[in-house]
């Protein structure tokens, strides 16, 4: 068991997580649709998770463990008010490109 | 104590006027003004036997930062105060007869600036000074602003920023020598008899210099000036004329030559040629402007100008010479300006080319116009000549060419200002000027009191000379180390 | 099963024992956020500000009390001193803060006035803000601050959008939600690196950590990189900064009023004791980023703020260069420049809300938000127009407001630090600054106006009143509050 | 053997982040993105926080993403496909998000996690060693959460509500 | 004898302060008598001190200590000594009589009361001048003075010109002034005093230091080339004749414009030893001298060529100077007070008589219409031609003598410039007042003698023009020099400095008069030739052409100073007004500011309201910052 876990380095995940996190941040860039930029940054948040646990169950202390739920619950709350944002601007323009929202500017 | 009756007093007066109301505003406010004026009489005399100590004043204000309440009256802030504490009530009175709106807004502005420049002249900590030099500057651009002429806003705007950048400067060299100080305070004392290596004074005099160059002005950084006192309301350009210049002057002795001696040192030679080159630049622009307020601004560069130099000499005749000189032209350029908007208020122009023959429609003003012109062209006998007789020796003591070349001023300012004078009140009346009534009882009074300093100082200035001579002679000394 | 016993009782418990410092604070400010809503269900909205103000002063007192507090964080009855830590620096800011909310609820009683049916959710969110602006200004626990700093935004995108009809308030909301999110998540990755490179998120742990062998290791390194890039997101720092315009312009006013003071000041505060305490170890490498960014947000800031013709366009951009300034003082964390940032912190607020204590009626009355709104108004209300006068003067620096001793206050600590050049490039940048203060005060007393009347409720005018009475009282004597920490 | 695992759920990870991406339809994404959170679920398994994993699926699959499914049915975002950036806006997306990543490495490359051993089950992932963290030492900020959500709950419900003006 | 010399300046300021302040309270015309009082006074005071003053010794008053600054103290002194009495003999006695005559001759004038206080501050600054014990004091009096002339000149102030005239006077005066003030700097800080008595004992030792004392010299002689109107900066004073007569007579003849004379005689210690000045001041008077006298040739205005006359007298008395003969200079100034200030109350006369005809064309066949003023004319015009046993005879010899006997070039220049003298003098004469009137017959009914105010002066004046040789009497009548003797005091020190040729011989001497006045009384036969009976008359303006008309227009020196000083003056500040002040530096400023905004406007632009662009940036930012952290 031990000999085969030490098979996973820990560096592996970081590497791992980092891509996902760019991948993400190239997902906010990279789309118009509010709905899936949010969801990137879920992404984001979903590989920072991830880090987190890893280094949480390789270091041997719980702390990481716990903050991931404080995440969730922040994930969570943001993705409700997000969403929430969402619906009343589709009320008013009929879309969820992002792109179209610039009449704030200079 | 009676360092602070004399600040605080304007400052009362100032609400005063401005809760009783536009009616009698210029009223009280002369009245407040005349009791400054005796304060300060009565300051003078107990200067007289009780010197200096007298006036000491010391509060600590703020801990963290080491700034103390200091002020104190020696014989060079006693010299300056009294000059403001004696125009400002001229100006106020000046203001009566004229429709003013907002009266009370106006006079109670009047009374914040003389405030404020007493405090300048009385502080004694850097960073108290500072705070009086700013709010100085608040009032006159609000004067300025809301009563000053056509195209105003962007020149007072102009003004307040430009000056205000100087002065910004001068907040940060002032931070600069309080860490660099050892006791780490603002206090004059400290800073007089701290050391700072030279590299540092050399940098450290721009950041000062620049500040009181911008306010002075020396060429060339007064090109806010004309349009500024063009366009500001007579009262404001007596102020800004006749005691806000001279606050740069009264720093530079103050501040800059005893606290940066090397700085001086190294950059005062600079400094010295700029002032006489403005001298000359400033008079020979005087000799062709068409517009009255303009010329005379040029003229009052030219004069202060002269004053700087004589304070860049570095020696007793030029420092006396430039305390003189700027109670002499402190008076005369409130006179002359005053004259300027007797005739802008009679004939709604100031354009030179469009006055002339007011002399025989109005004698008595033309008599005291004559005189604030002899003043103010350093004819002996007037306050003037004995400014401008000890600043030119001192320029020559420091070198004989700049001397020369800052001589000029006598021939050049002779020119234009008899060539103003001839223009505006000699030759046939104009079509400008159908009718011209002489002198109210306000303006007589005015010009009288400027007359007659203008021969008493003139004719007998020792005690001027007295009063000044050991801050000076210490000054000197001071620097010497 | 104890700790259940413990989560049963806590709340009195917790409520009670006047030995909780911060928490008790912390759970009266809930408490009362809380009371909003019951009053709403009790339907007593006429109560609603009094009792808030009421309660607030009672919080006040209550943080004020923390003063001379020991160092004893029970929250039911668990030793809570890994999560939070009471000092001054805490008490001062929560005081500071509440004082600022206080005079906010004081403006919101008018502006809310239309949408009565809505104010106690405003309200209790207003609250929320507050309790989570004290977690930040006591978190002594990565988790507390990522947690404060959740409330505090989530807040706000919500008040930002809170004009559901209006879509300049919707794009500001969802503007603010997205950058917001994506700074969260860079915090979130810093934060994880940290906790890898440390174990821990115990913020003196981290300190120790850095302290000793913060240097050697890249990833706390960007972590904190990461972290700090955050924060700058946070307090608007170029190139950051980009969210605070269009934010501050679409916003409902009050909510940039909000923004523009209590929640700077709040994330300046958690940004000074993360990097005075957590960070403090690197600040070193910290620094050197720091420099070129407080530049950049200074000259962007005061530059851009030129050409602005909304108000509060124009006071979010000065806002920005105002964070250039206090990004001083995290710069010259050596010496304690913790009281620097209060003082300037206390006389930016002051200012700030004083300017719209006088523009928000304007601009009810008006109808628009630019400069020109505030035309002739120095004939029309020589009074606004002075107050409003007397706050940009502060707002630009100069003597004897507030203002100035604020900008002098951060300079002197900048130099005494040795960051001569920067503080000389900052001096440069206020006089630009004194500019575009100078073009609302133009407007107000040069250009003529329309007549439409402004009426400035009492409630306004006490706000304003008090805001320059006490920019007057704190640039006169200053010794209230310079040198307090 | 972990290794193996390892490497194959990353695979789906990222191709699966990837689809969420570039798909053109949000209905894909919100697909490609709910099997990602399941594949990051495997790997909690295999990091041992079996706990954390059930909550995971519970919260994002249940909750989150349902929510988002929700939102899009709503909008009926389903059928349409969104437009994307420009071609120059996509490139300088990618280059950027590229370097952020290389950057990051490139900082990190020198890092030693010398000292971690990989732990013995010493069951830190289960319920009650997590739970009992949670109401002990982080009592505090997990009361601190709810307050956030309430703000987050009214938030929500004044601006999704619905008002007829 | 101290109250005296205090009077003697106060009282001509009490009349001024009289005048000017209750003027307008006191009865019409009541000001001609208190200002002429008030002068005559303080000559009763002179005489009085004269009385009982001896030749070397002298009075020092010190009113109180003016400037102490530093290690310098000016005192406020007045000091009477022989040269001083002179002087204020002329200027008081002199004064008063033009004062008297000014009466009549202002009678009407609106600004009557004006006039009589300008003229008694004038005689009270020119009274400082004189008894100033240090050069300041001196300076009081010098500006004074000008200030006074300036106001007198333009004293019709309607009339543009007239004001041009005096400010053209104020400010050429102020260029020498400076000069002044520049030499009075050196001396104070060299000397470390200015009180003049000091200054000239002090002088030897200062010697030493070359080119000091010659430095000193010529500054104060441009200043006296200012005030006493010596080339280049004489051009002032030919259109000083603008101002009324009267003051043309006081200020620009008899008074004012010797002041540069009395200055140098005044310090003829310092001047002894720089005799390197001294040669420039001689040759300055000689150009000066010949040069006025060939202009005043071709003069058709007849004050004009009085003025002319002067300017060429002055140029001789700076000879004097510059030959060291200090004394002899004085002797012509006051001798020429004298003549030149009684031929200017003549012609004042005649223009009175002419209701303000000044041109001598217009003229002619008045000597039977105003006899008085005909006599008394003729006899000063005899004198300062230098016809025999009148004063102009003597003093103007004395000169030629000291010339003849240490240059003969200089003395051959003067003798024709004095020739040149009698020429035009009589020329003036004879078309004045002899032949028939040229004018109209309207003009000519209304010609009459003037009133006893007028002609007393002139009476009084013509004996002095006659007799005043007698203080200067040479040797050769076995009469000692009283005058030499009187100021011996005064002009020792330098006497023994320059070394004079042991004298000439009395026959030489008497054969040099001799010459000098043949030469004059044949100038004045030619004259009497070409005017008399061949009644010729000077061409009109226009139709004048070659050298005639080059000498006309005074050799266009002023057209000169106006295309190459005044002018470009203007261009440049023009220049440095329009284009330099506001182009250029007003514009660095408003650029600066424009910079900013524009900077700001570019900055703007970056906020394009697209969210994926913010964060773009923002993710850009971070890069950008991770790779400055990386690299440093």
């Amino acid at each position: 068991m031990e000999q085969t876990a030490q098979l996973v380095p820990l560096n592996w995940y970081l590497l791992l997580s980092t891509f996902l996190f760019c991948t993400g941040v190239m997902g906010v860039l990279f789309r118009r649709n509010a709905i899936i930029v949010l969801m990137c940054i879920e992404l984001m948040l979903n590989s920072v998770n991830m880090l987190l646990v890893a280094f949480s169950s390789y270091s041997g202390n719980s702390d990481g463990q716990v903050f991931v739920f404080f995440i969730m619950v922040v994930a969570a709350a943001e993705v409700a008010v997000g969403l929430a944002l969402l619906v009343s601007i589709y009320r008013n323009l009929g879309s969820t490109d992002i792109d179209i929202l610039n009449k704030l500017k200079w | 104590m009676m360092t602070i009756l004399l600040l605080i007093l304007p400052l009362l007066a100032a609400l005063i006027v401005l809760l009783g109301g536009s009616k009698y505003a210029s009223r009280i406010a002369l009245g407040l003004a005349v009791a400054e004026l005796i304060l300060t009489g009565y300051a003078v005399n107990l200067f007289q036997t009780a010197g200096p100590e007298a006036f000491y004043v010391f509060h600590s204000w703020i801990e963290a930062p080491k700034v103390s309440f200091h002020l104190g009256l020696d014989g060079l802030s006693l010299v300056m105060v009294l000059l403001t504490n004696l125009l400002v009530p001229l100006i106020i009175l000046s203001g009566f007869n004229r429709t003013i709106p907002n009266a009370k807004g106006y006079f109670s502005l009047i009374l914040l600036m003389q405030f404020a420049l007493v405090g300048v002249f009385t502080a004694m900590d850097g960073l108290l000074y500072y705070i009086f030099w700013e709010v100085a500057l608040i009032p006159i651009y609000f004067i300025a602003l809301r009563w000053g002429g056509e195209n105003r806003v962007a020149i007072t705007l102009k003004f307040f920023i430009y000056t205000l950048a100087g002065s910004l400067l001068m907040l940060f060299g002032f931070i600069m020598l309080y860490w660099y100080n050892p006791e780490q305070s603002f206090d004059i004392r400290e800073l007089y008899t701290m050391v700072i290596s030279e590299e540092n004074q050399s940098w450290l005099f721009w950041m000062f210099f620049l500040a009181f160059a911008i306010k002075i002005p020396i060429v060339p950084f007064h090109t806010w000036q004309a349009d500024t006192y063009r366009e500001s309301p007579t009262q404001g350009t007596m102020l800004l004329s006749g005691i806000m210049l001279k606050m740069g002057t009264y720093s530079l002795i103050r501040w800059l030559l005893p606290v940066l001696p090397l700085g001086v040192a190294k950059w005062g030679q600079l400094a010295m040629i700029l002032c006489v080159a403005g001298i000359v630049y400033a008079s020979i622009i005087a000799l062709k402007q068409r517009n009255l307020k303009n010329l005379l601004a040029y003229s009052s560069v030219a004069h202060v100008g002269l004053i700087a130099a004589g304070i860049f000499a570095l020696n007793i005749q030029g420092l006396q010479g430039s305390v003189v000189q700027m109670f002499a032209h402190g008076v005369n350029v409130v006179g002359l300006f005053f004259c300027a908007d007797i005739i802008l208020n009679r004939t709604h122009t100031n354009e030179i080319n469009e006055l002339g023959g007011i002399r025989n429609l109005a004698p008595i003003f033309s008599t005291m116009f004559t005189v604030v012109v002899l003043g103010s062209i350093a004819l002996p006998l007037t306050n003037g000549f004995i400014g401008e007789f000890l600043l030119l020796y001192g320029v020559y003591e420091y070198n004989v060419w700049l001397s020369v070349f800052a001589g000029l001023t006598i021939i050049l300012g002779a020119a234009y200002m008899l060539r103003m004078f001839k223009k505006v009140m000699l030759g046939k009346p104009s079509s400008a000027v159908p009718e011209f009534p002489d002198l109210y009882w306000n303006e007589k009074i005015v010009l009288g009191v400027i007359v007659v300093i203008i021969f008493g100082m003139g004719i007998y200035p020792q005690p001027l000379f007295n009063l000044v001579e050991p801050v000076l002679q210490d000054i000197l000394s001071h620097r010497m180390l | 099963m104890e700790f259940a016993n413990d989560f049963l009782s806590f709340n009195f418990l917790g409520a009670l024992n006047i030995k909780d410092n911060i928490v008790n604070t912390l759970i009266y400010t809930a408490a009362l956020g809380m009371l909003c809503l019951a009053m709403e269900i009790l339907n007593l909205r006429k109560l609603m500000i009094p009792v808030i103000l009421l309660g607030l002063a009672v919080i006040f007192g209550v943080n004020m009390m923390n003063w001379s507090a020991i160092d004893l964080f029970i929250f039911a009855g668990l030793d809570m001193s890994s999560m939070v830590h009471t000092d001054h620096f805490t008490v001062a800011f929560n005081g500071l803060l509440i004082f600022a909310a206080g005079l906010l609820f004081t403006m919101s009683h008018d502006f809310y006035r239309d949408e009565q049916h809505h104010l106690s959710d405003y309200m209790a969110i207003i609250v929320f803000i507050l309790c989570g602006a004290m977690v930040l200004t006591s978190f002594s626990n990565l988790v507390m601050l990522f947690l404060g700093i959740e409330i505090v935004s989530i807040s706000l995108y919500i008040l930002a959008g809170s004009r559901k009809h209006d879509t300049r308030s919707n794009e500001a909301g969802l503007k603010y939600f997205l950058m917001g999110a994506f700074a969260s998540a860079i915090l979130l990755f810093g934060i994880t690196l940290t906790y890898g490179a440390t174990g821990s998120f115990e913020i003196p742990e981290i300190g120790a950590f850095a302290a000793s062998s913060g240097m050697e290791s890249p990833m706390f390194l960007v972590g904190a990189l990461l972290t700090v890039f955050a924060l700058l997101f946070k307090v608007a720092a170029v190139p950051f900064h980009f969210w605070s315009p269009d934010v501050y312009e679409g916003s409902p006013s009050l909510v940039t009023t909000l923004m523009a003071t209590l929640v700077k000041i709040t994330f300046f505060a958690a940004f000074y004791r993360l990097m005075s305490t957590g960070f403090m170890g690197i600040h070193d490498y910290t620094s050197d980023i720091l420099v070129i960014v407080t530049a950049a947000t200074m000259i962007v800031g005061n530059l851009v703020a030129l050409r602005q013709i909304n108000f509060k366009r124009l006071l979010a951009y000065s806002g920005i260069a105002h964070a250039g300034y206090m990004l001083l003082t995290i710069l010259s964390i050596n010496s304690n420049s913790s009281a620097a940032l209060l003082f300037y912190g206390a006389s930016y607020i002051l200012a700030t809300i004083g300017a719209f204590a006088v523009a928000l009626p304007v601009f009810k009355s008006s109808g628009n938000e630019s400069i020109e709104a505030f035309n002739g108004l120095g004939r029309k209300k020589p009074f606004m127009a002075g107050m409003l006068t007397l706050s940009m003067l502060s707002l630009a620096g100069i003597p004897p407001l507030a203002g100035f001793l604020g900008k002098y206050y951060i300079f002197s600590e900048a130099i005494k630090n040795g960051y001569v050049a920067i503080t000389f490039l900052a001096v440069l940048a206020s006089i630009v600054g004194v500019y575009y203060y100078f073009k609302v005060i133009l407007a107000m007393y040069t250009k003529p106006g329309d007549e439409t009347a402004v009426q400035p409720t009492l409630l306004y005018s006490i706000v304003m009143l008090v805001c320059v009475a006490f920019s007057l009282l704190l640039g006169v004597w200053p010794g209230g509050l310079m040198g307090l920490l | 053997m972990n290794q193996l695992i390892f490497f194959s759920l990353s695979t789906l990870t990222i191709l699966s982040a990837l689809s969420m991406v570039f798909s053109r339809k949000p209905m894909y994404s919100v697909l490609s993105l709910i099997f990602c959170l399941f594949t990051i679920a495997g790997h909690y398994i295999l990091l041992n926080a079996h706990f954390l994993a059930i909550t995971h699926v519970i919260v994002y699959a249940g909750a989150i993403m349902v929510l988002f499914l929700f939102v899009v049915m709503l909008l009926n975002l389903n059928t349409s496909s969104d437009q994307m950036k420009t071609m120059g806006f996509q490139v300088a997306a990618m280059v950027g998000a590229g370097m952020l990543f290389l950057v990051m490495l490139a900082s990190l490359k020198s890092t030693t996690l010398g000292a971690f051993h990989f732990p013995k089950d010493n069951g830190m992932g289960l319920v009650e060693h997590v739970g009992m963290r949670l109401f002990t030492d982080y009592l505090l900020p997990f009361e601190i959460s709810s307050i956030l959500f309430l703000s987050a709950m009214i938030g929500a419900v004044l601006l999704a509500k619905k008002e007829n003006k | 004898m101290t109250f005296l010399g205090l009077l003697i300046p106060i009282l001509p300021l009490l009349g001024f302060l009289v005048n000017g302040l209750l003027g307008k309270y006191l009865p019409k015309g009541s000001a001609g008598w208190i200002g002429s009082i008030s002068v005559l006074a303080s000559f009763i005071c002179v005489l009085l001190i004269f009385k009982d003053l001896q030749a070397d010794q002298t009075i020092r008053i010190e009113i109180f200590n003016w400037i102490a600054v530093g290690d310098f103290s000016i005192s406020f002194g007045l000091w009477l000594d022989a040269l001083t009495m002179i002087m204020l003999m002329v200027v008081t006695g002199v004064g008063f009589l033009i004062h008297l005559y000014s009466i009549g001759y202002m009678h009407g004038d609106e600004g009557f009361t004006r006039f009589f206080t300008y003229l008694n501050l004038f005689i009270f600054f020119m009274l400082l001048l004189v008894m100033g014990s240090n050069y300041l004091m001196m300076f009081i009096g010098w500006e004074g003075v000008g200030l006074c002339s300036y106001l007198l000149i333009g004293f019709w102030y309607k009339n543009e010109p007239f004001n041009d005239a005096a400010q053209k006077a104020f400010v050429m005066n102020r260029i020498g002034d400076l000069g002044f003030l520049l030499g009075m700097f050196f001396i104070l800080f060299h000397f470390g005093t200015l009180d003049i008595q000091a200054v000239q004992q002090l002088a030897p030792e200062m010697a030493a230091q070359g080119g000091l004392l010659m430095a000193i010299t010529l500054l104060l002689f441009i200043g006296a080339t200012g005030k006493s109107a010596q080339l280049p900066l004489y051009t002032w004073l030919p259109d000083a004749m603008a101002g009324p007569t009267p003051v043309s007579a006081l200020i620009h003849a008899a008074t004012m414009v010797t002041a540069g004379i009395y200055m140098i005689v005044r310090s003829n210690v310092l001047f002894a030893l720089a005799p390197d000045t001294l040669t420039i001041i001689l040759w300055v008077g000689v150009v000066t001298s010949l040069f006025a006298a060939i202009i005043g040739l071709k003069q058709n205005d007849i004050k004009k060529v009085l003025a002319y006359s002067t300017v060429s007298q002055l140029g001789l008395m700076f000879v004097a100077l510059g030959l060291g003969a200090f004394s002899s200079g004085i002797f012509h100034l006051v001798t020429h007070a004298f003549f030149k200030a009684l031929l200017f109350l003549g012609a004042g006369s005649v223009i009175h008589a002419l209701h303000g005809e000044q041109d001598i064309r217009k003229m002619g066949g008045l000597r039977k219409l105003i006899p008085i003023t005909f006599i008394t004319f003729l006899l000063a015009s005899l004198a300062i031609s230098g016809v025999p046993l009148l004063s102009g005879f003597f003093s103007k010899d004395e000169i030629l003598a000291h010339a003849f006997e240490q240059n003969k070039v200089i003395w051959i220049v003067m003798s024709i410039s004095s020739i040149l003298t009698a020429v035009y003098m009589f020329r003036l004469v004879f078309l004045t007042f002899f032949n028939d009137f040229r004018g109209t017959e309207e003009t000519r009914s209304h010609i009459h003698e003037s009133p006893w105010t007028m002609t007393y002066p002139l009476i009084v004046l013509c004996v002095l023009a006659v007799v005043g040789g007698v203080i200067g009497l040479p040797a050769i009548f076995h009469v000692s020099h009283w005058l030499n003797t009187y100021l011996a005091a005064v002009t020792e020190p330098s006497a023994l400095l320059i070394h004079h040729g042991g004298g000439i011989s009395h026959s030489l001497e008497i054969g040099l008069m001799s010459f000098a006045g043949i030469a004059a009384i044949v100038a004045i036969f030619l004259m009497y030739r070409k005017y008399i009976t061949q009644n010729a008359i000077p061409e009109s303006d226009d139709s004048m052409q070659g050298f005639t008309k080059v000498i006309y227009n005074k050799f266009y020196v002023d057209e000169f100073f106006e295309n190459w000083i005044v002018t470009p003056a203007f261009k440049l500040s023009e220049w440095f007004g329009n284009i330099f002040d506001k182009k250029i530096l007003d514009q660095l400023v408003n650029w600066t500011a424009t910079t900013m905004t524009s900077g700001g406007q570019a900055l703007r632009l970056f906020q394009g309201g697209n969210t994926g662009t913010y964060v773009l940036a923002m993710v850009i930012g971070i890069v950008v910052l991770f790779i400055i952290r990386l690299l440093i």
